[in-house]
């Protein structure tokens, strides 16, 4: 018979406060099996957790139920107290008369009735539980990073920097991401360019770093240290070993008028095109959707003009397979469409632009060479009109994002502040609900493009833009002022909503890694575990988890860098010990289970048996492999003679818990 | 008679929810005629000075084109907002913002026939 | 809701641990509210729920079983719900075929950010059994006919 | 076919192919054919038969048989086969052990089927090619064998013959039962008449658990209800509850497994139609989950096994959705 310890927890008056803990610990003292039962203020405190210890000793207990908060909160603390007490750590339960009982019910009486109901089925499960012993699985030495920008590159550059191999996933030509689409970073106005291609050389140059670029991840097996990740590379028609970048096919090439992605669009490019000049890899790459020796057989113009012979129309997608310990997610980010708000005209002028949109205008790499000029007729602009929270903070439910994107109010102050240096006589006028510059030296960023370059800042929105000849006329509200405010404007600047990187959702299902209503990935918990994802293995690095600029992300990078050097670090992971275990007298070998695997854990074997007057049978029956087993119980159901049972929630176990919680 | 209450359950309006934008207001196409201007409404109804509101000869110049109801980020309809105001005036005794003997003098030959019986709608009870 | 002295439904809710025991918890933390007659079991996952465990819990006299599992496509172990959802499709219609009350068995995806969505459910789910009254039919299934 | 059955069987045994025969043997009565295993020729002469009343599905015998030495030959009609696929699909029967001869069946008779016929004072009944002639006390009857056909053979859903080594007759095709007709006239009533129905009917079983031990997707080496520690387990039902608890279960156990040959409601004393848990089991994943017959081939996966993305939620259970 087991001997069985209650300790009923107070949380202080969490739980004190609603639930007579006293009352608890008497009737769960009367339940069968019970020898001690006792309360105390904090049972997670080093004063509870010795009071347990001492109680397992005194009372020789061989099970223990804790009747305190949520077992994700406390389940591991309890488990190593009572190991360290010499108890299996695994025969300890919880009862969670916090979260769901003592905070969600007012009235006390009804919720000590459901506390004591709880208390007796984590009883009734701890009565059945069996010692289980934590096996372990080896961990492959190299991580995977799928995103190619800042936040990829610096989790890449860190990892590798710890010695362990990593591969960088990047689904464009070349890495980079945003950032190398950005003219000036704030709030030290240092060039975007200057700040990063130094570390995508670096990334290029490491000998830890495989950088596998136009590619992207089509299939994830596996768990935690053993993940095996199926990645294709798409053809890029090009040879990366023998190209040198030169850029003369990209001249040569009678396909000229494609618009040009990395530049958003406002310039055109080859069928044959490097993205930019820093381009990591520097190889060019073909366009198959606009290529007419692709399309048609007829051309073949660069291969003709390629001095190194690089050029291959045969080219197939090349797809890898390789394991890895750990994968980070560094998707990035997108701004929004503005298509949904036609009330500032994004779609009928070319001058209404997209705040990335002027990053590119300004850029010395971009369309206009770095001078400002209008996208409709190539005129320098004298007034320009910034709109702030463009889809962001919206209702959320038709159009627009319910969060703030965060970086807006930063980069709009950074552009309006170059603006107003290189060109004194433009009008800068900025719309904003309210500036958020709350970061190191943000606010006095922000101060300095209002008092030392006279922006002019409005509170108040701009309702409505239309283009009338030549000119675009914005009506505004100025709050403060009082007043309806009309603006004849050369460009309309819109800091548009940002949101995550479409190919995450697919890439979320894959890795088993959830994501919040507005597709960001969900973290393991906002304040203390903020750059790992609730599946182990899996870490968020950068504007994938969710809107923020590139200090923080960086800052994150680092983080998400220093949690997979801690998983790579050990050779094995102690693994769930809650694995599937078939009873092999009763399994009838007819591989309902392993239809049902997602893990692929189970394997059949004739084993001989003792048939009736002392012959041998062999039969089928399956077998379980514990290292690769994640415990979700999938089996034990499609099993009809339910010989597969699940330890720590066996059949037994659960109908026990609903027993007692119905009786 | 609290009109604050009663105008939020005509309304169906929140107006916790604005955010204090100004978008409403800067859509709104008869701005110059209101002393009180569609953002004003709603923190206005929200600060309980809605009598303030019911006082004012602007409520009368809204067009109700609903370009704030299209245009606010948060759905605040403050147009919803201020056509309940409009009828927790009409509904007090004698208080027709359009007498029906002031019409003649109203008329032009180019006014449409539908102006006139809209307007009777909103600015009279027995519409 | 108004629950009178009398009739006190158990609801056995079966959830999944990483998805809506998180959301319950999340639930518990926002203080939101809702009937004590639920109380969760936890299982690792939404297939780890054997129809016989919601048939031992109607023997036991509960008046209505819930399993809350994560949203297809967010489960843990990748093809979980997928599982679940068919096993619970065919057990709720051959319940409804024996001429069981078909409200009394429910499933519903909750992901560990919607605490709201959970006790929204929690409440809906036990004022539909309190209007469904106590389960009479599960009980005396064997019982001669008149 | 009697004939060719009984020669085809002595000479498997004679010619030393096979060590024994699995096949019908005269039973006590003419309606009581009972399964038999042969193993000389003389037996087979003696005791074998394959008349009008040969319901009972051998493939569940094969189990047991195809695991001892040597070879054993099996006679099956065309639903037997469809178990038979079903167990070597999970891996039960040793292929290699077993010779398949599959028998074109005309659709078996039982007690039933007759006394329905309001024929009294049975005594005897002869195949006779197409129709059945049955010696009463009251002198003998000749008619037509589809009038006297068991109701599982009504709606018989196929006459192919499937992974036989050898065939007496043809293999014939499926044919477009309407089994389904029972099912949708009992989804049709209300909640009330469905539920006053099945308790009338379950409240007749005496737990012999005749069902399990015939049904071939219900042939575990050991059943959840006789195992100790599975938590389920009982004999006799303890309480109302437990009785249906039995039949919800062994319909869920068998989904996606069983081949609907409808030996559960054969060999039930009680009669209780207990095909027709299976049957709507069956309608509901054809049409949740698309068409899927257990047993027709050895690769696709039973749809209890299988997921697609895009599978209905269960609320269009409880939501209702049209029953028909």
């Amino acid at each position: 018979m087991q001997r069985i310890g209650v300790f009923v927890c107070w949380c202080g008056s969490n739980i004190a406060a609603t639930v007579d803990v006293k009352q608890v610990a008497e009737a769960l003292g009367k339940e069968p099996g019970v020898v001690f039962s006792t309360d105390y203020q904090y049972m997670c405190s080093q004063s509870g957790q010795e009071m347990i210890q001492e109680a397992i000793r005194e009372h020789r207990l061989t099970g223990v139920v804790i009747c305190s908060c949520s077992p994700r909160m406390h389940e591991a603390t309890f488990r190593k107290t009572c190991q360290k007490a010499g108890l299996n750590p695994y025969m300890v339960e919880i009862a969670n008369i916090r979260e769901q009982c003592s905070w969600i019910h007012k009235d006390k009486i009804t919720a000590t009735e459901k506390a004591v109901i709880l208390g007796r089925a984590a009883i009734a499960k701890v009565h059945l539980n069996a010692p289980l012993t934590a096996g372990t699985s080896p961990v492959v030495k190299r991580a995977l990073v799928i995103g190619g920008g800042i936040a990829g590159i610096q989790t890449a550059l860190d990892i590798a920097d710890a010695g362990f191999p990593v591969d960088i996933v990047e689904k464009k030509p070349t890495i980079g991401g945003k950032m190398t689409q950005i003219d000036k970073t704030f709030p030290t106005l240092d060039c975007a360019a200057c700040i990063l291609t130094p570390k995508m050389v670096d990334a290029a140059q490491n000998e830890n770093i495989d950088i596998i670029s136009y590619a992207q991840v089509e299939k994830v097996q596996g768990f935690v240290g053993n993940f095996s990740v199926t990645i294709r590379k798409k053809a890029r028609y090009v040879d990366e070993t023998k190209c040198t970048g030169c850029g003369l096919c990209t001249e040569k090439c009678p396909q000229k008028k494609i618009p040009n992605e990395f530049n958003l669009g406002l310039d055109n490019r080859r069928a044959i095109y490097i993205p930019f000049a820093q381009a990591t890899p520097k190889v060019a790459t073909i366009d198959p959707n606009y290529c007419t020796m692709l399309k048609t057989g007829k051309c073949g113009v660069c291969s003709k003009v390629c001095t190194a012979g690089a050029i291959n129309y045969k080219q197939e997608d090349e797809i890898i397979t390789r394991e890895y310990g750990a994968i980070v997610v560094a998707t990035g980010f997108e701004p929004i469409s503005m298509e949904p708000f036609d009330e500032f005209a994004y779609s009928q002028s070319p001058d209404v632009v997209t705040s990335l949109e002027l990053e590119r205008l300004m850029n010395a790499a971009g369309p206009t060479g770095g001078t400002l000029l209008r996208p409709s007729d190539g005129a320098h602009p004298h007034t320009l009109v910034f709109v702030q929270c463009v889809g962001s903070r919206c209702d959320g439910a038709q159009k627009g994002k319910s969060y703030c994107s965060k970086i807006c109010c930063m980069y709009t102050a950074k552009h309006a502040m170059l603006i107003r240096e290189k060109y004194p006589d433009t009008e800068v006028y900025v719309f904003y609900i309210d500036v958020r510059t709350p970061g190191k030296n943000f606010d006095e960023f922000y101060r300095r493009a209002v008092e030392e370059y006279g922006v002019h800042y409005i509170k108040g929105m701009v309702g409505k833009v239309t283009p009338q000849d030549g000119k675009l006329k914005v009506q505004a509200s100025d709050l403060l002022g009082g007043r309806q405010m009309h603006i004849d404007a050369d460009m309309v600047v819109l800091a548009a909503a940002i949101e995550p990187d479409k190919s995450a959702r697919p890439l979320a299902t894959m890795l088993t890694a959830s994501m919040d209503t507005n597709d960001f990935f969900t973290e393991a918990h906002p304040k203390l575990r903020p750059v790992e994802s609730p599946t182990a293995g899996i870490f968020l690095s950068g504007a994938c988890q969710g809107p923020k600029d590139i200090p923080e992300t960086v800052a994150q990078a680092g983080a998400a860098a220093s949690k997979v050097i801690g998983l790579l670090s050990k050779n094995s992971l102690t693994c769930n010990p809650c694995t599937a275990k078939p009873d092999e007298l009763m399994c009838n070998g007819c591989s309902s289970c392993e239809k049902v695997c997602p893990y692929g854990a189970i394997t059949y074997v004739d084993k001989p048996f003792r048939g009736p007057n002392r012959t041998t049978l062999t039969r089928r029956v399956a077998q379980v492999n514990p290292a690769v087993c994640q415990g979700c119980g999938a089996c034990t159901v499609a099993c009809p003679s339910g010989a597969m049972d699940l330890q720590g929630f066996s059949n037994k176990q659960i109908l026990a818990e609903v027993d007692a919680i119905c009786r | 008679m609290n009109w604050t209450e009663t105008i939020e359950r005509i309304s169906g309006v929140n107006p916790r929810k604005c955010m204090k934008c100004g978008k409403c207001t800067a859509t709104c196409p008869a701005y110059e005629e209101m002393e009180y201007h569609p953002h004003q409404f709603v923190d206005m109804l929200s600060s309980g000075r809605v009598e303030e509101l019911m006082g004012s000869r602007g409520i009368y110049m809204c067009l109700s084109c609903f370009a704030c109801v299209e245009r606010c980020p948060r759905n605040v309809e403050p147009a919803a907002l201020i056509e309940a105001v409009r009828t927790a005036v009409l509904r007090q005794q004698g208080a027709n913002h359009m007498k029906a003997d002031a019409v003649p003098a109203l008329l032009e030959e180019e006014l449409p026939q539908q102006a006139i019986t809209s307007a009777l709608r909103k600015y009279s009870k027995g519409g | 809701m108004p629950v009178n002295q009398e009739f006190k439904p158990t609801i056995v809710a079966f959830c999944c641990n990483w998805c809506s025991y998180a959301g319950a918890d999340l639930s518990g933390t926002n203080r939101l509210q809702y009937p004590a007659n639920v109380k969760i079991i936890r299982i690792p996952c939404s297939c780890r729920l054997n129809p016989m465990f919601v048939l031992r819990a109607f023997q036991r006299g509960a008046d209505g079983v819930i399993l809350c599992g994560c949203h297809p496509g967010d489960c843990h172990y990748t093809t979980g719900n997928y599982y679940a959802r068919r096993r619970m499709t065919l057990l709720f219609s051959l319940l409804d075929y024996l001429g069981i009350e078909k409200e009394r068995t429910r499933v519903e995806w909750v992901s560990a950010a919607e605490g709201a969505k959970f006790a929204a459910t929690m409440n809906d789910f036990c004022q539909t059994i309190y209007n469904l009254g106590p389960n009479r039919r599960l009980e005396d299934l064997r019982c001669k006919s008149e | 076919m009697q004939e060719r059955v009984i020669e085809k069987a002595a000479q498997l045994l004679e010619s030393g192919l096979c060590s024994r025969v699995l096949g019908w043997k005269k039973g006590e009565f003419f309606y009581d054919v009972t399964p038999g295993v042969f193993t000389t020729a003389q037996e087979v002469r003696n005791e074998m038969v394959f008349t009008p009343f040969c319901g009972a599905n051998l493939s569940k015998y094969l189990i047991a048989e195809s695991r001892k030495e040597g070879k054993v030959a099996a006679f099956l009609k065309p639903c037997d086969t469809y178990s038979f696929v079903q167990l070597q699909k999970e891996h039960r029967i040793r292929r290699e052990n077993v010779y398949a001869v599959g028998v074109q069946c005309e659709g078996m008779c039982d007690l039933d089927s007759l006394t329905a016929l309001n024929l009294t004072g049975i005594t005897g009944a002869e195949g006779l090619g197409e129709n059945l002639k049955v010696f009463t006390l009251y002198g003998e009857e000749t008619l037509s064998r589809k009038d006297a056909l068991s109701l599982r053979c009504n709606d018989c859903k196929s006459k192919k013959l499937l992974d036989c080594d050898e065939i007496l007759g043809e293999s014939g095709e499926e044919q477009d039962s309407h089994r389904f007709d029972q099912v949708e006239a009992l989804e049709a009533m209300t909640a009330e008449e469905r539920f006053a129905f099945w308790r009338r009917e379950l409240s007749k079983c005496i737990r012999c658990n005749a069902c399990r031990n015939v049904c071939p997707a219900c042939s575990c080496e050991k059943c959840v209800f006789d195992n100790p520690n599975s938590g389920v387990e009982n004999k006799a039902a303890a309480d109302p509850f437990e009785e249906n608890l039995f039949h919800i279960i062994r319909a869920f156990h068998v989904a996606g497994r069983c081949t609907d040959c409808g030996e559960c409601t054969r060999v039930c004393p009680q009669h209780i139609p207990l095909h027709l848990l299976n049957r709507k089991l069956i309608k509901d994943m054809n049409q949740l989950y698309g068409t899927y017959q257990a047993g027709a081939d050895f690769e696709t996966k039973p749809p209890m096994l299988d997921f697609t993305q895009e599978d209905p939620e269960p609320s269009i259970i409880t939501n209702g959705r049209d029953s028909g």
